[in-house]
């Protein structure tokens, strides 16, 4: 009814956190900027942490080190998925909520997770390129071993290939490491062994700089399609250098990711026709969400610049 | 006389934390003498020099050079200053060719921005040749640490010094090399340059220097006009008692039944066909010039280098000897010639290096036990008279001789049937170089057998009951009963054949 | 005559321990000081600090790497190095981990991967004494081919050991008194070492082959030898590490441990290792690992901006390492 | 008298030049025949190995890395060792591209940048020559503290250089009768140091300071300026690499170069450097860098499977090396 005070506001002291490895490349700023200004909407305190390194020992340490602050909740981009049962059901039984993003730990009392579907991304990276050559011609992988969310992207672009062009040809596959040179000899060498070669697919951002590069110097035939965006890259697929990129919806995966968390904090807002009553479960955990995600071109690329989007905001992204 | 003192060292005081190595020490040298510093191991010797060569700080006091007082900051420093020194540890580079060794400070000094390796080559061989024929396009690291020695002397002929400091140049030296050195020190004293001559052998320092000064603990004792002084007078000052008895008697009856028997060991390369015979309770003593191959010979005996062919027995038993711990098993230890390199661990505690033979006898349930190793290496110090600060310290704290005495302690902590010496005494001063002789001798008498291999001919003949002397690889002889130095240089040098008594 | 102060010249050979008294001569004093003094700081700059949920995560995040730095540590004294021991621990998870899921139990999986991790330490043992190579690019080759194997055995995808019994986990996960059992075994794992190192004497031979190999050799010590069971001892502390790792992640990654090394051997030489060999403690390496997880902790806890974290860091371990290397300068 | 075999002393002191005769006595015989038996494998087994694109693309793979190998090489020649140079590429990129950003022309932009990064191995330097710290984890904190930087500069987005003029970008881009021009930068800096480290007495002084630091500083040469020196050409040649870098992606990205260090250092050591100093030739580590980047391109012609890619480049590198210290051990 009108008269009950909104509901939807946190308490005094109730503060929000993300955690996230590498933390400081520019993938997690528009995730944060949106599970900021949930939180700001909602009158929450949020803070962004992690640690710099791509190590899942000193992430899980700055997340526990999160944890002794006793936060309402955390929204973490779990490194990998079993090393963080234990702190995540830790975190859980204390009464921090948690919420994964990005990647999930489907084995941890995690509430809820929330991602862009990677097969999806890939069947549609696959479709883009294929429907680009006609449907007939060679391609290639950068792949980036061990790491779970672009192992399945390369899988489900392979997949989709197989099933759904058959004239799609796979003539190599070279492990890059998100590492720009070695994507850059990669692709030469591919294209010398290939010289048909007409698309190469990588699951990230990093190493189509290289990839791209190595193109260009061999008549840009070879169109570069990857997963993820920053203004490099932009450009670049502005310019026509780049084919294209799937880029997830980062402001839906930290948005989102801010309301799992406070709906899970606040489960007596729903009254619901079930167990959890009787069962003491949470009421209101919502398993998953598809914060879906965009094929970025260059008609579209205007709209992905990070600092165009800082400034048009007016924040200062992670540092608040 | 003329009032010309070149160097005027006054109240220089030096101390490393506790240890005072200096205590206001003097020293006077004047324009074109030779001046001999004597003093026991750890006197101070090395330290003063490194001090004026600039490698080290004084503490306190002052130098004149030319009768102005100088800062002597760095090595470049005392190198612009006009002084040099030959150090007494070989510091070389190994990597360099000798020639590049010996001409580092003039190509150091040229402007020429490229190198000009013909004429460095030429000009090198030049300097080197006029001690030892060595060609100066070899690696150094290459070379015996004797040629080593030979070159670090070279490298400072080069220098255009008014100063010239010898810090025990003639250690690792056989008598032809010291002759040829002297020559050139003569040389060098008829254009004005004075020289600092540091050496423990007494018959070297009567038959070159001008003056002697002496050091005991860090402290200025006196100089003299060598015309006016003995060499028991200096001995006396250095050591502050009598040295009644240089060599310890020989053996008086017959040696005991044969010990170690090698039979025609050849390397393929340094050596070949030696035999000999070591018996128990004697002394032998190995001799030769420079690269005669006694080393390469010993280190075949104890498996430290690999033999192609011959046999040895010991105690007439035949034994298998592939590597060192072999010969440990069976009772053979070797003494390294090259300390620095392979005699002792540098920056290991004193009582660890003592240890380091044989660690089986201190050890208990599989630890050290460090009371056995603490009063083992205390009781074996103690005797051979090292001087330092604590037994916790570091070998490199020690000076140059202290360092030897610590190998050779390593040496005589083990219980060994045979123990083969490589220069044992390099570097050591008389007195406590007549205590080494003192105990070698009364492990002898325990029924040990020692061989000794020595470039000091005084040493070699007064210690060994019988010398072998090696020329080539091969077994030029021996001699026995009355030993006499020319019959050893003889054989040595091939001249005059078979002359020797043969026994 | 020589010997004046008989008394002064008891000093022990090697550092007998912790004596209060000589604290101050202790090469590992300026480092206690300054971790110290960093807690100290910390705990007026942030109340989280001094709680023990905050120590005991910092406690974890460096007592698994702690173990692989006691065996980097014994193998740099020996004069030797080993990039590969990140491959290792992967290594030890993975093999660990398959050999589970191919329906061992996991004790017995454990022990397979950790032997295995010793074999590697093994052949780089052969290629360091008796091919010749040096240990620098011996252990390079051999974190790559390791890295190949993880990946190979993995087919790159993270094992999941979910299913590890509960008794197993209790290693990495579980708690004796409120004290993680990781903590205790890296406690007594480097005290055990840290006595050895000091007493034992095959340790004392590490010392002089690392010291003066050549020397070492004329005193009649097997130098290959030792070399040799020192590279096997680091890969297989290594691969006990990740069997740890294993018990505490349940999982299995095989991109595990990637850039683990310079850590590990940076903990050391901030310790006093030398990487010339000849010396190093392994109390001095644990402080070394010790003060590089307070860094990160506190730079987290003050919650310093992301951008200026890295660079925030290598300052205060410059800092550091020059305090303690004037420090130590100082008292020789 | 005291050398008997006088013939056979009369080695060169130096290698000169490349004389077929003297081919078998150099030191990088063996790398040179591994590599090209390996390319001459490779012709067999792709039709593509042996082709001019493909020769261009290996020699582009790693033209620019090369130059880092080379201030590498003087560096490890030294005794020293710098962990920071895949930190100073990304720094010297980051720089010059934010400078250009900022409305400076490329050309100044790239000095500031070449300066900067001189600036760092100043920085390394003096902590290595005054304060006294050790190379290795002086150049550790560096690489520490200058990836901070990079990121704070950027705030850890990749910076688009799109908008260099085209005359700039030629540089990293361009070709000069079908050769481009970092091929050609890259070996006129290999033939320049080559050249210099053999017959510039200044470099002779790198030498003898690696080698024997005592000695040479008892000759009078100020061993710490040479070390200063040195530390500052490395990274230099780093920041050079780094602006080519720039030109060739028309990007600076923070997260550049993660990682180089270990790939540069191995190159050189391949080469026959000593991570002791005193020994190493451009020529060699040059061949070093070029074996790793054969034999990556080789798994990738052949289309090996990208799990397997990691072991079987690991064993080739092992092996390789294992042949190469073989051949040269026969040859002493
Ligand atoms: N770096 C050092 N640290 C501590 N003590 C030292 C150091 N260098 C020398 N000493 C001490 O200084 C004293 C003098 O040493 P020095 O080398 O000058 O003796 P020396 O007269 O040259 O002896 P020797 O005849 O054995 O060469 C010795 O007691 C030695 O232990
Ligand atoms: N490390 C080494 N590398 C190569 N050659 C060596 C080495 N050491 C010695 N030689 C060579 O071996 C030969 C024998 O020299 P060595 O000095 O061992 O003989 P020696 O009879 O023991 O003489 P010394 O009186 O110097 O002890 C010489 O030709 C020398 O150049
Ligand atoms: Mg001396
Ligand atoms: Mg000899």
């Amino acid at each position: 009814t009108a008269e009950t005070a909104n509901p939807f506001k946190c308490e005094p002291g109730e503060k929000y956190v993300m955690n996230v490895m590498v933390s400081g490349v520019e993938y997690w700023f528009p995730v944060y900027e949106m599970f900021k200004q949930a939180g700001q909407q909602f009158g929450c305190e949020t803070a962004y942490t992690g640690t710099p390194e791509y190590d899942v020992n000193k992430q899980i340490a700055s997340f526990d080190q999160a944890l002794a602050q006793n936060p309402a909740g955390i929204l973490v981009h779990p490194m990998n998925s079993d090393p963080f049962i234990e702190p995540i059901n830790r975190a859980v039984d204390q009464g921090t909520a948690v919420v994964t993003f990005a990647a999930d730990s489907p084995n941890s009392k995690r509430v809820s997770f929330i991602t862009s579907d990677n097969l999806a991304e890939g069947t549609y990276a696959a479709d883009a390129v294929a429907e680009a050559m006609g449907g007939k011609g060679e391609y290639a992988v950068l792949e980036n071993p061990g790491q779970d969310n672009h192992d399945k992207r390369v899988a489900a672009f392979i997949t989709r290939m197989e099933a759904k062009w058959p004239d799609m040809k796979l003539v190599g596959r070279a492990a890059s490491n998100q590492d720009p040179t070695k994507a850059y000899q990669a692709v030469l060498s591919l294209i010398q062994a290939n010289p048909e070669l007409g698309a190469v697919f990588m699951p990230e951002a990093n190493s189509a700089i290289g990839a791209a590069q190595a193109s260009k110097e061999n008549g840009s035939k070879v169109r570069v399609m990857l997963a993820d965006v920053n203004a490099n890259i932009l450009d670049m697929i502005k310019a026509g250098e780049i084919f294209g990129s799937v880029n997830p919806n980062q402001g839906m995966q930290g948005y989102m990711g801010f309301m799992l968390l406070w709906l899970a904090n606040h489960p007596d807002l729903i009254d619901p026709m079930n167990d959890t009553a009787r069962s003491g479960k949470n009421g209101m955990a919502v398993p998953f969400v598809d914060n879906g995600f965009s094929i970025v071109t260059a008609e579209n690329a205007d709209d992905f610049y990070w600092d165009k989007y800082l400034k048009r905001r007016g924040t200062k992204g992670i540092e608040e | 006389m003329s009032g010309g003192n070149v160097l005027e060292i006054r109240k220089i005081s030096k101390h490393f934390g506790a240890v005072q190595a200096l205590a206001e020490v003097d020293f006077m040298l004047e324009r074109g003498e030779i001046h001999a510093l004597c003093g026991e191991n750890g006197a101070g010797k090395s330290t003063l020099m490194n001090i004026v060569a600039g490698i080290l700080a004084p503490s306190s006091g002052e130098i004149r050079l030319e009768g102005l007082p100088v800062h002597i900051g760095s090595p470049a420093e005392a190198q612009r200053l006009g002084i040099g020194l030959v150090h007494q540890e070989i510091a070389l580079c190994k990597d360099a060719t000798v020639a590049e060794n010996i001409l580092m400070a003039a190509t150091n000094a040229r402007r020429a921005p490229l190198m000009n390796f013909s004429e460095l080559n030429r000009t090198a061989q030049k300097v080197m040749n006029r001690l030892a024929p060595i060609p100066v396009t070899r690696r150094v690291g290459a070379l015996s640490i004797s040629n080593q020695q030979l070159v670090e002397i070279a490298k400072a002929l080069t220098l255009d010094c008014r100063v010239l400091i010898f810090d025990e140049p003639t250690a690792a030296l056989t008598e032809a090399e010291t002759q040829a050195l002297f020559c050139i020190i003569r040389g060098l004293k008829q254009r004005g340059i004075s020289i600092i001559y540091i050496s423990h052998r007494m018959a070297e320092i009567f038959a070159l220097c001008d003056r002697v000064t002496v050091f005991r603990d860090g402290r200025y004792v006196s100089t003299d006009r060598i015309a006016e002084v003995t060499p028991d007078h200096v001995v006396r000052r250095m050591v502050g008692r009598e040295i009644t008895q240089l060599y310890p008697e020989k053996l008086a009856g017959e040696p005991g039944a044969p010990l170690l028997e090698v039979e025609r060991l050849s390397d393929g390369a340094q050596f070949s066909d030696v035999s000999f015979t070591l018996r128990r309770g004697e002394i032998l003593g190995l001799g030769g010039l420079i690269g005669a191959g006694r080393t390469e010979i010993a280190l075949g005996v104890c498996g430290l280098a690999p033999t192609t062919q011959g046999s040895i027995r010991v105690d007439g038993q035949p034994v298998a000897i592939a590597d060192y711990t072999d010969a440990i098993r069976a009772g053979i230890v070797y003494l390294s010639e090259d300390r620095k390199h392979s005699g002792v661990f540098l920056d290991l505690s004193i009582a660890a290096n003592v240890s380091a033979l044989d660690l089986r006898k201190l050890t208990r349930n599989g630890l050290v036990d460090r009371r056995l190793e603490l009063t083992q290496a205390i009781t074996l110090c103690t005797r051979l008279g090292v001087k330092m600060g604590a037994i916790g310290d570091p070998v490199s704290s020690l000076s140059g001789g202290n360092q030897q005495k610590v190998a050779i302690a390593k040496q005589l902590s083990v219980k060994p049937r045979v123990i083969i010496m490589d220069e044992p005494t390099r570097g050591i001063d008389v007195g406590a170089k007549s205590e080494i002789h003192k105990l070698l001798r009364e492990l002898a008498a325990d029924g040990v057998g020692i061989i000794v291999i020595s470039s000091e001919l005084p040493e070699l003949l007064g210690i060994s009951d019988r010398v072998i002397v090696i020329r080539g690889g091969r077994i030029a002889g021996e001699v026995t009963g009355a030993m006499t130095e020319e019959a050893v240089i003889r054989l040595a040098s091939g001249v005059g054949g078979n002359f020797a008594d043969v026994a | 005559m020589s010997l004046s102060k008989q008394e002064e010249l008891v000093a022990p050979p090697v550092r007998t321990g912790l004596s209060l008294g000589r604290f101050g001569a202790m090469r590992e004093a300026g480092l206690i000081v300054i971790i110290l003094a960093l807690c100290v700081a910390m705990s007026f700059a942030s109340p989280h600090f001094a709680t023990w949920g905050n120590v005991r995560a910092m406690l974890m995040s460096f007592s698994i790497e702690g173990i692989v730095v006691v065996g980097m540590t014994v193998l740099l004294i020996v004069g030797g190095i080993d990039l590969a021991v990140g491959s290792v621990v992967c290594f030890a998870m993975v093999v660990g981990g398959s050999m589970f899921l191919m329906g061992l139990d996991p004790w017995t999986a454990c022990l397979i991967a950790i032997g295995a991790s010793a074999l590697v330490g093994a052949g780089m043992g052969f290629f360091v004494t008796v091919v010749g190579l040096n240990h620098f690019i011996t252990s390079l080759a051999a974190m790559v081919i390791v890295r190949g194997l993880c990946l190979v055995i993995t087919k790159g995808t993270p094992l999941s050991l979910f299913t590890l019994p509960p008794e197993f986990k209790a290693i990495g996960q579980g708690e004796f008194n409120g004290v993680p059992y990781v903590i205790i075994i890296f406690v007594v794992i480097v005290v055990l070492f840290d006595f050895l190192l000091r007493r034992a004497t095959a340790f004392r031979k590490v010392f002089y082959t690392g010291s003066n190999e050549k020397a070492a050799e004329y005193s009649g010590i097997r130098t290959r030898q030792v070399k040799f069971w020192v590279t096997v001892l680091c890969s297989t502390l290594a691969g006990l590490a990740g069997v740890i790792y294993m018990s505490r992640f349940g999982a299995a990654t095989p991109t595990f441990g990637v850039g683990m090394e310079l850590n590990i051997i940076a903990a050391a030489v901030i310790g006093g290792a030398s990487l010339t060999g000849g010396a190093g403690t392994i109390f001095g390496a644990i402080l070394g690992i010790a003060l590089l997880s307070v860094v990160t902790s506190s730079l987290i806890l003050l919650d310093v901006s992301v951008y200026w974290q890295d660079m925030i860091k290598g300052c205060i371990l410059l800092a550091a390492v020059s305090i303690d290397h004037f420090l130590n300068r100082r008292k020789s």
